[in-house]
């Protein structure tokens, strides 16, 4: 079954360790929420599988490949999502969605996408306006988007953050919908997060794993 | 080329070099100093203070050739990866720095008996202030990530752009017509100066040449050293903070 | 191609709607157009003889003084990672930055330069020299310029060391810039040949920056 | 007290980690120091001339540049809010960022403004009335480029707004300023008039523009 | 009893009716969750509780006083931790906290209030490299710090966003000091919290009453 692995990761930050001999598989249709204290390195994680960076230790692998060969066609694969949301003030809502579904080189689903998340009315404002849970809207509209090459690989950093119940429950079913089709999903969270179901990964735990 | 990319072997190597090139740069500034001062003539037009050249030249084209070094190193550094590159790129740069500030100040104070003035804003004394400001930057550059790493492979970058810089220096004068003397020995057609000057000056020359190879090879060898030390103290230190936090 | 597009309409945009560049650098220009003359003195000899420096001085501070606002926003809030992780080689990303940084701050000031030029009298056969002398240094100033401001992405002590590693690259430009405009309005040679080698430099760099960029970036992320 | 020194010594050390504009500032003259003589050929005189002009414009290029991340940042993160709750009243504050602005752009820049006027010939005589001229005029410019950032914060268009807003009340000081320079280099009268009348204008921006950045400040937040 | 109340508040953005006849009582010792959808007005009514903005209608009583007559006063009442955290990622957690110390007139507490949420170990790092978490500690941690005269009323903005189990159980107690010593308390929140108990206020039914 075709997955996407991480064998013995090792990730340094600084003069840090934050997690060392971490493994994990991903295969289609499945969700892995990354638990873990405050700095122990769910964010760091997330940016090694989507190769922005690179482990100190260890490999990332997609059906067995090592990502690093080809980062191209991993990022490809790819949309992440963090903390930041790289929204810019001073375009509206709609331009701010518009530039990433124009990157994606995503079809004309925008406003169906805006739709989703109740940003409709919205669009026309300048996204300094907006609210923090408008804001984490806006941006995780980017996932209702249709791409001509669906991103097989979600990675959402805390994607609930300032999120309302019904954001929430948007989100919910766009993950499920997501891993229906066979989509991998990657987040980190530190609520329970009810509606969806995943293996967790502590991972926090590897670095105990060190000492012993 | 990639039998040297292991630090061990390399700092085993270093060690065997050192003393003998010490001893010739010991040997190579001597003779040179002892032809420039003592045996070599005084100019007919500018006296005495011609000896300053025999500083002046070998430190301005040093400068020259610590940067090509610099340039060189990083380019391997970048295209191989080769982990020795980096570091002697990072160890040239203040060298090549060093040997800058030596040619502008030679000039300058030649420049007040020769022109009149310590300094005029002639195409190559800029051009040559600019390449120690390009220095200054490399060096400043290396050193301003906490991520070591970060910094040599951003400094490598600089390099490699910068060295566009090198020829625009080397033949300014050629450009313009300006106060400062063209190249009259390393030009086409062979050099144009007596030989009771060109020797001393190619002595001085070799000895400028072999100091930059023993200064860069000692910088190197500190520098992995250092990084071996820093390797053992923070495996040790990690065994520390997991202990604590298992 | 549409993501291209797309980078650089953004960028426009958002250049318009919030840098304050173009317009200080524009009406700076014109201040520095009152301000000479009137402190040179009316001799119009002396005023045509800075026109060259004073216009490519600006030019490369209007370059210089935006920098630090070509990424760092971008890395700040993420958006960054985006442009990385999209189907739009990074070496296009760059290229297209320094296209957005040159509309917004090199084509402004080429179009006001003949107005300087004139308030500061250059005489008319330099003002061709002058437009070339510019089309040509601006971008080169950009290119060089987005280098910088990758390299620095994230370092201590940020704007000074952009600065500090700029210049040294920066002041060559402006000197065969410089040259050729004085060299047209002194009606001496070479006028020619220092537009051919700012046009050999703008090639170099329109060739080495975006992958020297490109690569500072990838790492700037890691 | 210690709030007010807090501030200060945040913004300060803020400008020296991370702007832009204090090495800027620096090396721009450096390089306008480089440029000028090129541009205008070795011939002494010219260079004198234009040297007031140079200096002052400069200072005011280099104080507006950095005006837009006067009270930008601290409105986008939160810190202003932050500012306007603490128990220092709002034009202490206003007081104080335009305090930290001349410290960081105004002041390096009269330390470096002689080896400028050395580079450019200044004759010696002028160097006192340069000094104290800039002494005048670059604080009323920190002033004055405060109650513009502080104006123009969360406004679409900020930059572009500020720049109007301000040029017109800069042009003033700098032409005074200039006279003051050219007079004393010219050994003519007057020069002490137009000092005084800079001093003037000194006084009334620091009277008046802390109340209004404050009430400025007030309105943005809102 | 002393109290701080809202009487009749009405609130609008731009265009937009946020809420409109909204009242609350907040005694010693009491807390408010503000509940309610993304861009209900959450956000802007604790803004109007700090004095940062003027409400479009009704106004604001501290035990009986209209606030706006003497806002220098009631300022100094206040400590406000909105969205945006205000940390200056060039200067270290040690710096950015010693600036609000310093500004609030917090007395030599700065260390224990590290200590507190666990950043002594981070203390001389630069923001920039915190994880999302660790800002938020850094910025709650001015909750800790004790100061010549102590605010009386917390307003907080989402303040667990971010926060991993252990933070939030900080948060906790530190609000359980705080009103136990008779401070006042309202935050706004999407989560249930689970420790704190106060009473809630629904701020877009205050929206519904308009249309009704
Ligand atoms: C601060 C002032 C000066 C600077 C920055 C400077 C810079 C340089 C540089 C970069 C070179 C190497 C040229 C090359 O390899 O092509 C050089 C060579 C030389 N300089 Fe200077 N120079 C200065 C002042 C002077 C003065 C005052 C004199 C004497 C009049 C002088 C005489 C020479 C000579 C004779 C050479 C050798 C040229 C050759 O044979 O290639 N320089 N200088
Ligand atoms: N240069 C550095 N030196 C030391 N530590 C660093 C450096 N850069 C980052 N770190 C540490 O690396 C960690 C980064 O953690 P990361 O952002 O991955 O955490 P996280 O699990 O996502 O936390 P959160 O739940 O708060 O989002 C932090 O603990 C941070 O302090
Ligand atoms: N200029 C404007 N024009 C129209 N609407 C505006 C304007 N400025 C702000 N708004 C609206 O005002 C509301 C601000 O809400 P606020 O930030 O108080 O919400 P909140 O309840 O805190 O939401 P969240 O849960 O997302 O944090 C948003 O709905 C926003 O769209
Ligand atoms: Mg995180
Ligand atoms: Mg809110």
């Amino acid at each position: 079954m075709p997955s996407f692995e991480g064998r013995e990761l090792a990730c340094q930050r600084g003069e840090r360790l934050l997690f060392h001999r971490l493994d994990f598989t991903l295969s289609e249709g499945e969700v892995l929420i990354l638990v873990g204290a405050n700095g122990s390195g769910k964010s760091s994680l997330l940016r090694l599988a989507a190769g922005l960076s690179r482990p100190a230790a260890g490999a990332l692998f997609w059906e067995d490949r090592d990502i690093s060969r080809d980062l191209e066609a991993h990022h490809r694969r790819v949309i992440y999502l963090g903390h930041a949301d790289g929204l810019k003030a001073g375009l509206t809502v709609r331009e701010n969605l518009k530039f990433w579904c124009d990157l994606d080189g995503a079809t004309a689903s925008l406003e169906a996408a805006l739709e989703i998340f109740d940003l409709t009315p919205l669009a026309d404002l300048p996204a300094r306006f907006l609210s923090a849970g408008q804001r984490r809207r806006v941006t995780l509209a980017r996932l209702a988007l249709d791409r001509s090459q669906p991103a097989q690989l979600w990675l959402l950093d805390e994607p609930t953050t300032a999120l309302d119940r019904d954001g929430q429950a948007v989100l919910s079913s766009l993950i499920e919908r997501h891993r229906a089709a066979g989509g991998r999903v990657m987040l980190a969270s530190h609520d329970p997060l009810p509606n969806i179901i995943g293996q967790r990964l502590r991972v926090d735990d590897h670095l105990a794993a060190v000492a012993a | 080329m990639h039998r040297f990319a292991n630090p061990g072997r390399f700092l085993r190597l270093a060690d065997r070099l050192q003393p003998w090139l010490v001893t010739a740069t010991m040997i190579a500034f001597a003779a040179g100093l002892y032809y420039a001062l003592f045996h070599s003539p005084a100019d007919y037009q500018q006296g005495e203070t011609v000896r300053i050249m025999y500083i002046h030249v070998p430190a301005a084209w040093m400068a020259l050739f610590a940067y090509c070094t610099i340039a060189l190193a990083s380019a391997c550094a970048l295209i191989w990866r080769h982990p020795l590159a980096d570091v002697a790129a990072e160890a040239a740069s203040p060298l090549g720095a060093g040997f800058t500030l030596i040619a502008l100040v030679s000039g300058s104070l030649w420049g007040k008996p020769m022109w009149g003035t310590f300094w005029v804003w002639d195409a190559r004394l800029t051009s040559f202030l600019l390449l120690f400001f390009l220095y200054l930057g490399h060096i400043a550059l290396g050193q301003a990530f906490d991520d070591r790493q970060r910094g040599r492979r951003a400094a490598a970058i600089l390099a490699l752009v910068g060295a566009i810089n090198v020829p625009i220096i080397k033949f300014s004068v050629d450009w313009w017509n300006t106060l400062h003397q063209p190249a009259s020995i390393m030009r086409m057609g062979g050099p144009a100066i007596d030989p009771s000057m060109l020797v001393p000056l190619l002595l001085m020359a070799v000895a400028f040449q072999l100091f930059f190879f023993a200064a860069l090879i000692a910088r190197m060898k500190a520098e992995l050293l250092s990084a071996r030390l820093r390797t053992a103290m923070f495996n040790r230190l990690r065994a520390g903070t997991a202990g604590s936090a298992g | 191609m549409t993501a291209a597009l797309a980078l650089l309409s953004r960028d426009l945009r958002l250049g318009l709607r919030q840098s304050i560049d173009v317009a200080i650098v524009v009406l700076f220009f014109l201040a520095a157009g009152i301000l000479f003359p009137f402190a040179v003195g009316p001799a119009p000899g002396t005023l045509s003889q800075i026109a060259g420096g004073v216009v490519l001085v600006m030019a490369a501070l209007a370059a210089l003084l935006s920098l630090d606002r070509l990424y760092q926003p971008d890395y700040e809030d993420g958006s960054l990672d985006g442009l990385i992780l999209a189907p739009l080689s990074l070496e296009v990303v760059a290229l297209i930055k320094a296209l957005a940084h040159w509309l917004s701050t090199g084509l402004p000031l080429i179009v006001v330069a003949p107005l300087l030029a004139l308030m500061l009298n250059l005489p008319t056969e330099a003002y061709l020299p002058m437009l070339v002398a510019l089309g040509l240094a601006t971008p080169i100033l950009s290119l060089l310029g987005g280098l910088g401001a990758a390299l620095t992405l994230g370092s201590r002590r940020g704007g000074v060391l952009l600065t500090f590693i700029i210049l040294p690259l920066y002041v060559p430009v402006l000197i065969f810039a410089v040259a050729a405009i004085d060299a047209a309005r002194l009606g001496f040679d070479g006028q020619e040949n220092f537009l051919l080698i700012l046009a050999g430099l703008a090639l170099a760099s329109l060739a080495l920056t975006p992958w020297a960029t490109a690569s500072a970036l990838r790492q700037a992320v890691g």
